[in-house]
């Protein structure tokens, strides 16, 4: 029996900063009709367990997965919530079709943070109640504590952390899903207010509303419904510590373990090489050269250089964000990985348009779930589902 | 589209208002026990340490996260330490600009493994480099009560 | 097809009204007595799932996260599921996929639940599971939906809350034997009917209470089952089904969920005679009333027949089928998602024959677990055999 | 650093195994001698500060969007109407609305205008509100199925200026509504429910 899992149907509304004209409801039924059109399938048929990806205090309910069923065509089936960025959310699907039980699995995972009146408080709830939040800080400080330390020790500039938001809302702008599209200069970097220093707003992802639906299926069954599925051939996700005290504020180990669990796996030995381009999280600008250099997506001269010398450019050696990243489309919480596979998926199908890149055969995706957790998943796309190489 | 029906006027996208009320009272935990005891009483900082891997952690655990280790042992380690980084908070819990922004910091205690995260006070932002040394400042006595919050903050110390 | 999954360790913590531990420090008491009770430690485990109920308990936003280091997370693949209530026995679900999908080969499952950090009182914390805006402005309680499935299930069958005090009775009492519990305590049907009303026909020794806990497992493949333990307890079937979210659209009666749950899972495990090919059960009961209506889900009765089986003595620990051995959530008490998992815990020390006092004499050699949650939604089923 | 623990997929055969034959597999741990963790607390205990605590009030704050289907049923509601939605396919008139049919998976058809009167399906007599404050008059809270709808369709609410012994299932009750100026939108304004003589 074959091991290898393809997807087969990926479905996503506009990410946008608002959208008060549909309920979540709404929001999650649009993105699963495509989804289900894009795969060709009948929910109520063809789909043998549903993955939804949801934290109750951003939704602002509790045991949300109460209220995730019949949206999305799962009522009275095997559904479950998992707590996690989307991309565990397939993870979870991944596993159970290697289960041999299974056969199509479908992974949602959507957001309304236009929703929460008071996001900074409801992030605060994030914090260990007994060390951290007595303190009554922002959340974003501990982005400001490790970019510091970051760029301290690796001799990152700011700068070289600017031309991360540039390329990416630039990249953005020809997404048309994207929500945070800008065509911005390093002159903006000087105007930007300090958020916790020498993190700025501009460094910031900001949050945008949205769904994606994604489903994934056997090889036998992929092959059945589609003719060119996007094989997942390798997926790993690590956690390192919650806790702020004991964790490296400079290396997410995590990442580099989440990555090594999916390398491993897709027979990758030299992820630089046989990899073409990246959609790596970027939640702050910082994060995406912290993140590279955990993948070991980095040339030799460094993350610094990778962004200075525009090898990370979408018509660079190594594209990293082509969609545009967290920070060109928007910060989607639980739904931002899954966001990236989408697009990520686009581009391996040959459908991203203007941000088409040429001959891309290998993707990878990295989610990481945002502060203060230490929480990350890798995951390696291919069109042949070997090892493409470049 | 899949839903057949839209709303077509921006008078009839409308919003229910309401919140998920958060009102907590935690226990400190066995170990967060001793330490802020520690605090509180003795103006000192507590940490246990893993026999097999040697961390020390402060605040304590009753468990090495890394081998998983049972911590019982407690040791005393110095109210000084050296700044592993920092940074100057703009925003409050509000998301409101602050009108004073907050310096905080991660201090690596002499002795400890890990560090303590808390505020920075008399200095400012400018003042402040990586590796300095910094010690805690607390509550007078009779005002601790036993939280992170008995220790005021971290301020630099001259060498 | 897949692999054989085994549960070889299993560790608890007391189940206790109000902690001193954190919730960290409960997930690592459990999740340590596990570990050494079938001689393993931390770095021969792959993966690591945890399970926990709303967030809202200990109003820790992101709680999977903030627990994972006590949980013995650190460094390792590790997530958190909920589906509320039937969060405890899915997370056992959680555990088998991953191994038999053949990527892990030993997985530590954790279940935990603070639930008194909550104020003023654990149960407000239940007004937010309703709908935001067509149900939470009438203001509902956790009880209304008990009381409401209660009725509608005493009204369809004709039932006597006489017949149905008896399964608290029962699981208090076996409770008395449970070293973990809480509440256990000898009471009789006429105590429990002159306990207070709380929302008819609802009273207060109907209910369990509300409690801080947790529980673990160790599952592992095939392989190294049988390199670390010589009584291997094997996971045959499991079954998740959720039913829609409509829930006054639905007829309470009878739980259809979970017998969704039960077909998969017994589909699974090759049964097709539940009644007589199951020895031991631990349905769901955080009301005396839900493990009658679970175990007509689980297909052990006919529906609207399983207080007569309890009335019958069936169920008791001597009986044909004893149900809640270990005491259940009645008993032993119910930090939600840690209870969820008690019992698939009693279920391996029952067929281990390691249950000392509460040991079922007609040694066992297949049981079901079953838990229940959201709007009365959720049935999760785990079937377990030697 | 440990390596990591995950071996390759495929090579089921050459897999590492890192756990040892037991030499003895006797049992080594017994549950009868083991002395199970957990310290509980008395009310008294944290009231008088025997242990240390930490207190939190957090900032939680929402506006949900009420989207096509509920924004049009809250609307409906301050018009003194239950609207309900309808699915050709099943042919289920439903209550409360929303833009898909869960067991078609389809959008739905179109609108239906519902009484206001209705069927008990279930009931309970309430003495505790929702933050466990003890109460003397009961609450009703009721699935009531709503007259008009297919069989079987409720929403909860409450019941009103009734007897709490004389309230039965398979009662027909009456939505009792704000006055219309009071009415803004929303599922109180429905008072409540009281019995049809």
């Amino acid at each position: 029996m074959s091991d290898r899992v393809a997807i087969i149907g990926i479905g996503a509304t506009q990410f946008r900063s608002i959208s008060p004209d549909l309920s979540y409801k709404e929001l999650m039924f649009e993105a699963a009709v495509k989804a289900y059109e894009d795969a060709g399938i009948n929910p109520r048929k063809d789909v043998d367990t549903f993955v939804t990806c949801a934290e109750d205090y951003i939704e602002g309910t509790s045991i949300f997965d109460e209220y995730v069923p019949d949206q999305i065509g799962a009522a009275l089936k095997p559904v479950h919530t998992i707590g996690g960025d989307g991309l565990h959310g397939l993870a979870t699907a991944f596993l159970q079709i290697r289960t041999g039980r299974f056969e199509v699995a479908v992974i949602e995972a959507h957001c309304k943070p236009s929703n929460m009146l008071t996001p900074d408080g409801i992030e605060a709830c994030g914090q260990d109640p007994i060390y951290n939040r007595p303190l009554e800080l922002n959340t974003h400080f501990i982005a400001g504590l490790e970019m510091n330390r970051f760029c301290y020790e690796t001799g990152i500039t700011y700068d070289h952390c600017a031309k991360v938001v540039i390329k990416n809302r630039k990249n953005a702008l020809n997404n048309p899903i994207a929500g945070r599209a800008a065509k911005l200069t390093l002159d903006d970097f000087k105007y930007a207010d300090g958020i916790a220093c020498p993190l700025t707003d501009l460094d910031v992802a900001q949050p945008v509303d949205g769904a994606v639906v994604i489903v994934i299926a056997s090889e036998a069954k992929a092959q059945a419904l589609k003719k060119n599925p996007i094989w997942i051939t390798g997926i790993g996700w690590c956690n390192g510590t919650p806790s702020l005290e004991s964790r490296d504020w400079v290396r997410p180990e995590y990442v580099t373990k989440a990555a090594e669990m999916a390398y491993q796996m897709a027979k990758i030995t030299d992820p630089r090489k046989e990899i073409c381009f990246a959609e790596i999280d970027d939640r702050y600008s910082y994060k995406e050269l912290q993140h590279m250099m955990a993948l070991k997506l980095c040339c030799e001269c460094g993350a610094g250089q990778c962004i200075e010398r525009g090898i990370t450019d979408i018509r660079g050696e190594f594209p990293v964000n082509p969609s545009g990243g967290a920070l060109g489309m928007g910060y989607l919480y639980e739904a931002t990985g899954l966001a990236r596979l989408y697009c990520a998926v686009e581009q391996l199908r040959g459908d991203a348009g203007k941000n088409q890149i040429k001959n891309a055969k290998t993707a990878l995706i990295q989610a990481w779930r945002g502060l203060p957790t230490t929480s990350a998943v890798v995951t390696i796309l291919s069109v042949s589902g070997g090892n493409d190489g470049k | 589209m899949a839903i057949k029906e839209r709303l077509n006027k921006a008078s009839k996208a409308k919003a229910w208002y309401g919140e998920m009320p958060v009102e907590s009272l935690y226990t400190v935990g066995i170990a967060g026990e001793k330490f802020f005891r520690a605090i509180k009483d003795e103006g000192k900082f507590l940490g246990t340490k893993c026999k097999k891997c040697s961390m020390v952690y402060v605040p304590p655990k009753i468990y090495c996260e890394r081998c998983f280790e049972k911590l019982d042992e407690y040791i005393e380690v110095a109210e000084c330490g050296s700044l592993e980084s920092f940074t100057c908070v703009h925003i409050g819990l509000d998301g409101n600009r602050l009108p004073a922004p907050i310096i905080v910091g991660l201090i690596n205690l002499d002795g400890a493994s890990t560090c303590i995260i808390h505020k920075l006070g008399e200095t400012t932002v400018e003042e402040l480099c990586m590796g300095m040394r910094v010690c805690a400042v607390f509550k007078p006595k009779n005002k601790r009560e036993g939280a992170i919050t008995d220790i005021l903050y971290f301020k630099p110390t001259k060498q | 097809m897949g692999n054989r999954v085994a549960i070889v360790g299993a560790g608890m913590t007391k189940f206790v009204r109000r902690a001193q531990e954190t919730g960290k420090e409960l997930s690592y008491h459990a999740a340590k007595m596990a570990l050494e009770s079938c001689g393993m430690t931390l770095d021969q485990i792959d993966a690591v799932v945890l399970g926990t109920a709303p967030d809202t308990f200990d109003g820790v936003h992101m709680k999977g996260e903030y627990l994972s280091d006590g949980a013995g997370a650190w460094g390792k693949p590790y997530m958190r599921s909920y589906v509320g209530g039937g969060t405890g026995v899915f997370s056992v679900a959680q555990g088998w996929y991953h191994i038999a999908s053949g990527l892990i080969d030993t997985c530590l499952v954790v279940c935990e639940e603070k639930m008194s950090s909550y104020q003023p009182h654990a149960q407000a914390a239940f007004l937010t599971i309703f709908d935001h805006t067509t149900e939470r402005p009438l203001k509902p309680n956790l009880l209304w939906i008990f009381a409401l499935e209660m009725n509608r299930y005493m009204n369809t069958y004709g039932l006597r809350k006489e017949d149905i005090a008896l399964v608290a009775v029962k699981n208090k009492n076996n409770a008395l034997d449970h070293p973990c519990a809480q509440i256990a305590k000898a009471v009789t049907v006429k105590d429990i009917l002159n306990s207070e009303v709380l929302a008819w026909p609802v009273q207060r020794l109907d209910v369990s209470p509300v409690s801080d806990g947790a529980v673990a497992l160790i599952l592992t493949n095939e392989t190294i089952a049988h390199r670390v333990t010589n009584k291997p307890v094997w996971v045959e079937g499991v079954g998740w089904a959720l039913d829609t979210s409509y829930w006054t659209n639905r007829d309470l009666c009878y739980p259809r969920y979970v017998e969704e749950a039960a077909r998969m899972a017994y589909k699974m495990a090759g049964i097709t005679d539940p009644r007589h090919q199951i020895h031991v059960a631990e349905p769901y009961d955080p009301f005396d009333y839900k493990e009658l209506h679970h175990m007509e889900g689980l297909m052990l009765c006919g529906k609207g027949e399983a207080p007569q089986l309890t009335v019958d003595g069936v169920t008791q620990r001597d009986g044909e089928l004893p149900t809640c051995p270990s005491g259940g959530l009645l008993g032993v008490g119910n930090p939600i998602a840690a209870a969820g998992l008690m019992k698939v815990a009693e279920l391996f020390w029952q067929l281990r024959g390691e249950a000392g006092k509460r040991q079922i004499a007609r040694k066992p050699k297949r049981g079901v677990a079953q838990a229940w949650g959201d709007l009365m939604q959720v049935g999760t089923v785990v079937v377990v055999g030697i | 650093m440990k390596k990591s623990n995950i071996k390759n997929q495929s090579s089921s055969e050459g897999r590492e195994v890192r756990i040892e034959h037991k030499k003895s597999l006797s049992p080594h741990y017994s549950l009868l001698t083991t002395k199970f963790q957990g310290v509980g607390l008395s009310d008294d205990d944290i009231k008088k500060g025997k242990v240390c605590t930490t207190h939190w009030i957090g900032d939680t704050k929402y506006a949900w969007d009420q989207g096509i289907a509920i924004g049009k049923y809250l609307e409906g509601l301050k018009h003194g109407k239950i609207l309900g939605v309808e699915c050709h396919k099943c042919g289920r008139k439903m209550v409360p609305p929303r833009m898909f049919c869960e067991w078609c998976f389809k959008t739905i058809d179109g609108w239906v205008e519902l009484f206001d009167t209705g069927v008990v399906n279930t009931f309970s007599l309430c003495y505790v509100t929702w933050d466990v404050k003890r109460v003397k008059e009961p609450q009703i809270p009721a699935v009531i199925e709503i007259d008009g709808a297919s069989k079987g369709m409720g929403i909860m609410h409450l019941l009103g200026e009734v007897n709490p012994k004389k309230v039965y299932i398979g009662m027909k009750v009456k939505a009792v509504w704000k006055s219309e100026k009071e009415r803004e939108g929303a599922i109180t304004d429905i008072l409540y429910w009281k019995p049809i003589k």
